[in-house]
């Protein structure tokens, strides 16, 4: 094995980390705002990339304007999801397992519509810097994928001072935790519910732009992406944003060494063995902590 | 006093006459349906109804953790695949009588799950989720990798089918008769453990933890049990599944078989033991509805989908329970 | 088991019991006997470590020093299902009942531990099995009746008050017939009359030989503890009976107020 | 025309995975019924080609064959698109001896054991040997390979047991999972063992685009899995120096394919490739042995199958053992320069 | 100040609370006492907006507020501390107190009446466990941070529904006189209270419910001395 090799196995597994790790970071938020597992992010992310790459391959409109407009069309699909789907179901009295299954139920549609009307092409999308690579000893890391990094990094640090330093932030959590202890004090809870759902399809929509140059847009791609989101997220102790982060970074890396040092067939395997004994070792996951036992 | 000093006395007033008769009658009335549908319905129906309850079997297993355990389970589709391998590799390379590949099959998954079930089943909520889905992943990317064992994407062709009889089972109309009392006879042995100590245990142990532990559940070994019961049930369907299609493939036993074994579950309500097989209705009868409606029939599907969860909280199972206590005269005892 | 610490007429023994979180110290060197057979209250402000001290007798917690012995030996390493199999259930603070069943059916889970059959002749149906659930049914009807909950016996349980939920859990505990009966302020939520109604309970219960640990606030209810530990940050400050503790300066300033 | 259509059942997948494949067929199928229904159809009656969507998965598509088999009591099957659709059908079909033409290539062992099942597509074995041939007229010995775990991993497991007779070592050999979103770290370990050329094998633009950007200059060779458009135009820049044993190169057919071509391009406002012309070429194999073998006798029908036919894509010969019949002469070798397919001098002689 | 007006509440096709109708005036304690289950909590829910009003009005400061949705009613001046706390379990206790402190601001500095250090000169005990989760406090400790909670919302009427709950009877003690302190801040005070003692020392008058009814109304005069008089206790106060 070469120092090259062992490089950019480690370059693709952090970008492959910070890939996951977006997609978890909504599914957090998500779940922090509203206790809702989402299980169409992905799809937030495949709407975003499709309006960027029309955007730019239709519209002609540069990339940093494509990717505003991939994060608001994430945002807004979003909204549609809590106001159309998620809102009902909560109005009838549904479980969680309803809001897994009519999240579910968003992105086969979203996936069926994208077959349907966007066709069943691969788009290779623009990214920042084009296509252009750089050189790590040898080994190569795409210039679009270091940008990936740093929004990353910054959409994190954003979150993570929205939640702890805005009231807006704060309320959110609170309206999550316990509905009727916030709505008495004030908190408006389905315009918390709703934001939430239009901040987590913005970070979809982030991150569709971002992932999107990287891995082509494909009318499927919305569910590979959410299942491998949720195991950053839920490694990362679900709600926790920067355990997002840090859970895709530990998937990437697993995966990427996995493929160095066992066996490219075997990856998975090792990779979601690996994450079963860390989630035994810390049951509470990497950034959990214990709750109170007993009464 | 222990509990055998007890006397059987039946507490709660009999069940009001009118409604055993009611029931009996409901019962005479929908064995007769049931035993003519293959006569009047096409074959292609048959088929759907076939799949309908190899989707139940498998899928009651899933109902079952999640409605009275409270554990979602995503690994549903590997021991479906142990099932449907073990009878297809015992038959066809080994020679075995079907019986035995579906005893191997129950066995193995049952010990998988045991092996397996014992460690993950510490854990709870989505981590629990999570590592069933890890569990899903790793089967479907075994199963691919030894297709020494499995064939891989070529799967295995040529299964014999089930002779019951010197009849071979080589029709759906055939196969209905005997898949639908093999459903039945798992839907009883759920129903008898809902309605158990074990039962009442389960959904203590759903609805709060603690307190299970407190009056004496031993939490851990009570979910180990169901997952391999769970687990058996899922082989034991996708035993049947390798008979009845005499052709399997890696491609039967993905993450997407156990998101539809869950959604199967969910749809059909999982507070029901009966709700697996509305809901294994819904996903194999609806699609091929829809799809006589063109390409856009996924969409479609979604559609129907969003609708049923939203408006069917408590799955079709739930409504149709509500239906039956709405129309039923009252009995005397109600249980859940 | 320590052969010094044995106290024939103790039926759980708390040995030095030290436990913090995070820095924070909790209960410090705590011991306590509870007599078999009698009521045994437990006492001290907010906050003073009552509730941890019985998530550990009850196997929630671990200490992090000292020892619990039930019956003369030690059960430091029995989980939680295994001290109730043993005759050692608490109830809790904040009321958990199994929300979306019945009372009846609460009641019937309740006797879970009263029953032998197993998981296979539960899914066979075998008569055995049957006969059993019978049994645990007309138990729970014998002590829905017993503690005035007939009426309330089909509804689900997490629709119910507060109060009355406190009632469930106490019957469902008391189904079990354990040997010790810890309980976390039984009483919160209930009325004067529904209180002198619970104490009138807990007096049945323990004439018929149910040892019960109460901790409460409700110093009316207190009243039936023949022996009272007042435990006050960590440190157990004094015992006596009930009278004795009332009087105690050092119990007034910290615990009851003037 | 007002005679009863003759039925022919085709299982494709038109929706999730293997969309990309069954969309192509029926496209094509749909044309094919049309011309072949104005040239007066057979025998005076029209065909009625009865299109389902297995939605790629295997279960559905054998309750899809079930219905049009005995509820639409058509008289040929056509499909799957995936070898899975395929067999899945196949074990129905076979058991009611009737004949199926499918689009996928399943190999011999399959082949052999179910009588009236052909297939237009040539099986993995045979599209090794025509990477293999390519190779070896290179001159290249030391190949590194990439495929996924599906489609690459069939082709690959040919590749395996041939690769000896042609010289040719694979000194690297990396898998990674259909649907994989990155495969670069799979494509390094394949860069770091210094091939002379590169197999790449998969149903997705993704390890092509991998390969190339951890800087993997040497020359790609694939298979004709990974020719169609819809992932060429997914490789974006990267679609350059790869080279596809393939059938139909739309740009540049050979003469028995330009009818078709034009034909297709007219309909459709663009070019087909191997899957349009497998499609094709099933339907007109079909109204070929019911034209002589009239529509009712299921046996017959297969019977008059079993015998060459040139079609637009390969000429085939069903009377052989493999019920193919295809041989390597009938590949036509394809380059992209700059996204652009260009037709190769290149041929296996026979 | 408020004034119930034949109310009609419940849950889903349960109906509750019947007819019930009662009133506070301003600066006033009244308690509200009656056996389990007989809607006072239902009541509580429905004061602020988390059980809808299916008939009767409920009129604030000659306002109408049956009709806005819970969040909004603490712009009206209501303060409620729930049954079971409902406090934010994972969030501090210093940002459960600052939400509502922020909710609290928007009435004004002339409703101003708590801050976050009278809070902890009531509650002495919050200032050390100010960023400790408050899911980790002791379950009497829970109930202090949610009656400085609804403090903080700067109410003119503060609903407590059985404060008492898990408090030692020192602090029990110190409620009457803690209510004592917050009516005279100009709050009125509708207490829910099984502990009559404390119900009586701290308000003037009193409503008794039963079975979703308001069966009685205890004036002044004979409310003070109620928990001395045995009669009335037993009378209205048994199940
Ligand atoms: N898991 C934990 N982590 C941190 N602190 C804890 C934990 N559990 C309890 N504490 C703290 O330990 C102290 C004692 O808590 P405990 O619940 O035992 O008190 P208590 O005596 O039951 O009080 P109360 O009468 O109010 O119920 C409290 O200050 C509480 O905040
Ligand atoms: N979520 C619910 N769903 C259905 N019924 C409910 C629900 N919550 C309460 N109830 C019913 O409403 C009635 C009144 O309950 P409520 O909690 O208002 O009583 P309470 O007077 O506050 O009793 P407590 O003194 O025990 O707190 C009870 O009969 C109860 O069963
Ligand atoms: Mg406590
Ligand atoms: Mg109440």
């Amino acid at each position: 094995m070469t120092t090259t090799l062992l490089i950019q196995s480690l370059l693709s597994g952090v970008t492959n980390g910070f890939v996951y790790g977006l997609i978890g970071l909504g599914i957090s938020v998500i779940y922090r705002g509203t206790r809702v597992v989402n299980a169409m992010q992905g799809d937030f992310a495949l709407v975003a990339g499709i309006v960027s790459y029309l955007a730019i391959e239709r519209l002609g409109a540069p990339v940093l304007v494509a990717f505003l407009g991939g994060t608001l069309a994430g945002g807004a699909v979003g909204w549609a999801v809590e106001l159309m789907f998620v809102r009902p179901t909560k109005r009838r009295g549904g479980t969680e397992d309803s809001f897994l299954l009519v999240t579910l139920g968003g992105a086969f549609a979203v996936s069926a519509s994208t077959l349907l009307f966007f066709g069943r092409d691969s788009h290779p999308v623009r990214g920042l810097g084009g296509n252009g690579s750089l050189d790590v000893f040898d080994a190569a890391i795409r210039v679009h994928a270091v940008w990936l990094i740093v929004f990353s990094v910054l959409v994190v640090v954003a979150l993570r001072l929205f939640y702890t330093r805005t009231f807006i932030g704060r309320s959110i959590m609170a309206a999550s935790i316990d509905a009727d202890g916030a709505a008495t004090i004030g908190i408006n809870v389905p315009m918390m519910r709703t934001l939430t759902f239009v901040l987590g399809g913005a970070v979809g929509g982030i991150a569709g732009v971002l992932v999107s140059p990287l891995i082509t847009i494909h009318y499927e791609m919305g569910l590979l992406l959410t299942l491998k989101g949720f195991t950053a997220a839920i490694i990362g102790t679900l709600g926790n944003p920067f355990g997002a982060v840090l859970g895709g970074l530990m998937l990437g890396l697993v995966e990427a060494l996995a493929i160095v040092f066992v066996s490219s067939g075997y990856k998975d395997v090792i990779a979601m063995a690996f994450l079963i004994l860390i989630m035994i070792a810390i049951p509470n996951g990497i950034l959990g902590r214990k709750g109170r036992a007993g009464g | 006093m222990s509990i055998e000093q007890i006397p059987i006395t039946r507490i709660a007033v009999a069940p009001a006459r009118s409604r055993t008769a009611v029931i009996a009658i409901l019962a005479v009335i929908g064995l007769v349906a049931w035993a003519a549908v293959p006569l009047v319905a096409s074959r292609g129906m048959v088929d759907l109804l076939v799949f309908t309850a190899l989707y139940a079997i498998a899928g009651l297993g899933v109902a079952f953790l999640l409605g009275q355990c409270g554990i979602i389970s995503l690994a549903q589709s590997v021991f479906y695949g142990i099932g449907a391998y073990a009878t297809a590799y015992g038959a066809t390379a080994l020679g075995w009588h079907w019986l035995v590949g579906l005893g191997a099959g129950m066995l193995v998954s049952g010990a998988t799950a045991f092996l397996l079930g014992w460690p993950i089943l510490r854990l709870s909520g989505h981590f629990l989720a999570l590592a069933t889905l890890a569990l899903a992943t790793i089967g479907h990317v075994l199963f691919l990798e030894w297709d020494w064992l499995t064939g891989g994407t070529l799967g295995i062709g040529g299964v014999p089918r089930i002779t019951l009889f010197g009849l071979s089972l080589n029709t759906p109309q055939r196969f209905y008769y005997f898949v639908w009392p093999v459903a039945g006879l798992v839907f009883w042995l759920h129903y008898n453990l809902l309605k158990s100590r074990a039962g009442y245990a389960m959904r203590a142990m759903r609805d709060a933890p603690q307190a299970a532990m407190v009056l004496g559940i031993d939490v851990h070994r009570l979910k180990v049990q169901v997952f391999v019961l769970s687990a058996m049930v899922g082989s034991l369907a996708g035993s049947l599944f390798a008979n009845y299609v005499s052709f399997v493939s890696v491609d039967s036993f993905g993450i997407d078989k156990a998101v539809s074994f869950l959604l199967l579950a969910v749809i059909g309500g999982v507070q029901t033991v009966a709700g697996a097989v509305f809901g294994a209705a819904f996903v194999t009868i609806a699609p091929n509805l829809l799809s006589k409606l063109g390409d856009v029939h996924p969409l479609l599907f979604a559609g129907a989908l969003v609708l049923a969860v939203i408006f069917l909280p408590q799955g079709i199972g739930g409504l149709v329970r509500d239906v039956a206590r709405r129309l039923l005269p009252p009995a005397g005892e109600r249980t859940p | 088991m320590t052969a010094v610490d044995i106290d024939t007429n103790a039926m759980l023994q708390l040995r030095r019991i030290s436990k913090g979180f995070f820095g924070l110290s909790v209960l410090r060197d705590v011991t306590l006997d509870i007599g078999k057979g009698g009521i045994t209250g437990l006492i001290g402000p907010n906050g003073a470590g009552k509730s941890t001290l019985f998530n550990i007798v009850s196997g929630f917690l671990t200490p992090d020093q000292g020892d619990v012995l039930y019956h003369g030996a030690s059960i430091a390493r029995a989980s939680v299902a295994e001290r109730s199999r043993e005759g050692l259930v608490r109830t809790f603070q904040t009321p958990q009942v199994f929300a979306h069943l019945s009372v009846r059916d609460n009641l019937i889970a309740g006797c879970h531990k009263l029953g032998t059959s197993g998981f296979l002749a539960n899914l066979f149906g075998l008569p055995s099995s049957r006969a059993e659930r019978r049994r645990m049914a007309a138990l729970a009807d014998a002590t829905l009746a017993r503690f005035g909950l007939g009426d309330i016996a089909q509804i689900r349980a997490g629709d119910l008050p507060v109060g009355q939920q406190r009632l469930i859990e106490l019957a469902r505990a008391a189904v079990g017939e354990p040997d010790i009966l810890c309980l976390d302020e039984p009483s919160s939520g209930l009325n004067a009359e529904e209180t002198e109604q619970l104490r009138q309970m807990l007096v049945r219960l323990n004439r018929e030989g149910m040892t019960i640990f109460l901790v409460s606030h409700d110093m009316d209810l207190m009243g039936v503890s023949s022996d009272v530990n007042v435990l006050c940050f960590g440190e157990i400050i004094a015992r006596g009976d009930f009278a004795a503790i009332q009087a105690d300066p050092r119990v007034r300033e910290a615990y009851l107020g003037a | 025309q007002s005679a009863e259509p003759i039925k022919i059942g085709a299982v494709l997948c038109l929706t999730g995975p293997g969309a990309g494949l069954g969309q192509a067929e029926r496209s094509a199928m749909q044309l094919a019924e049309k011309v072949l229904n104005e040239a007066g159809g057979i025998g005076g009656r029209p065909i009625k080609v009865l299109i389902e969507d297995d939605g790629s998965k295997p279960d559905i598509a054998k309750s899809k064959a079930e219905a049009l088999i005995f509820n639409e009591k058509v008289a040929v099957m056509i499909g799957g698109s995936l070898t899975a659709s395929t067999g899945a059908i196949a074990a129905l079909a076979d058991g009611e001896k009737m004949a199926q033409v499918a689009l996928t290539g399943l190999g011999p062992a399959i082949e052999l054991t179910y009588k009236s099942l052909y297939h237009v597509l040539p099986p993995q074995p045979l599209n090794a040997k025509a990477m293999l041939e390519y190779t070896k007229a290179q001159g290249f010995k030391k190949i590194g390979v990439l495929h996924d775990s599906g489609y690459g991993q069939l082709v690959f497991n040919s590749l395996r047991t041939m690769a000896r007779d042609y010289g040719v070592e694979f000194v690297s050999v990396e898998k990674f999972e259909v649907g994989a979103t990155d495969v670069s770290t799979q494509a390094a370990k394949v860069r770091a063992a210094n091939p002379e050329a590169v197999y790449v094998v998969a149903t997705s633009p993704v390890p092509f685009r991998g390969a190339r950007q951890v800087k993997i200059t040497q020359p790609i060779i694939s298979a004709i899995g990974s020719s169609p458009y819809d992932y060429v135009r997914g490789m974006g820049e990267f679609a350059d120096d790869i080279v596809f044993p393939e059938f139909l190169v739309g740009e540049d057919p050979e003469p028995h394919q330009k009818a078709f071509v034009e034909l297709y391009q007219k309909a459709y406002g663009s070019l087909p490739k191997n899957y349009e012309a497998a499609g094709w070429d099933a339907v007109h194999i079909v109204a070929d042995a019911l034209k002589r073998a009239g529509p009712t006798d299921r046996a017959a029908i297969a019977q008059a199958m079993r015998q060459p036919f040139k079609g637009v894509m390969a000429s085939y010969d069903f009377s052989r053992d493999d019920l193919t019949g295809i041989d390597l002469s009938s590949y036509v070798y394809s380059k992209l320069v700059k996204q652009q397919f260009t037709r190769l001098p290149f041929k296996v002689a026979r | 100040m408020l004034s119930v007006e034949t109310i009609t509440a419940g849950y889903g096709a349960i109906t509750v609370l019947r007819d019930v109708s009662l009133t506070v005036g301003a600066n006033e304690g009244v308690a509200v006492i009656g056996p389990n289950g007989a809607g006072k909590s239902t009541l509580v829910r429905a004061l602020c907006g988390l059980n809808p009003v299916r008939s009767g009005r409920i009129v604030k400061d000659n306002r109408e507020i049956h009709g806005l949705p819970a969040h909004r009613r603490t712009a009206a001046g209501i303060g409620v501390v729930l049954e079971n706390r409902r406090l934010f379990g994972e969030l501090t206790v210093r940002t459960n107190l600052d939400l509502a402190a922020r909710e609290g601001d928007k009435r004004g500095s002339a409703g101003r009446r708590f801050s976050l250090d009278s809070i902890l000169a009531l509650f002495p005990f919050i200032e050390q466990r100010l960023d400790a989760p408050v899911e980790l406090l002791s379950g009497g400790e829970q109930q202090m941070v949610a009656i400085g909670r609804a403090l903080l919302l700067q109410p003119d009427l503060l609903v407590l529904d059985e404060p008492s709950t898990g408090l030692a009877p020192k602090i029990v003690k110190s409620l009457v006189g803690i209510i004592a302190r917050i009516r005279g801040e100009g709050v009125s005070v509708l207490l829910i209270e099984q502990n009559v003692q404390l119900a009586s020392e701290a308000a003037d008058r009193a409503y008794v419910m039963k079975l979703g009814r308001v069966v009685d109304e205890i004036g002044p005069e004979n409310w003070r001395g109620a928990v001395k008089d045995e009669s009335l206790t037993r009378a209205y106060l048994g199940a």
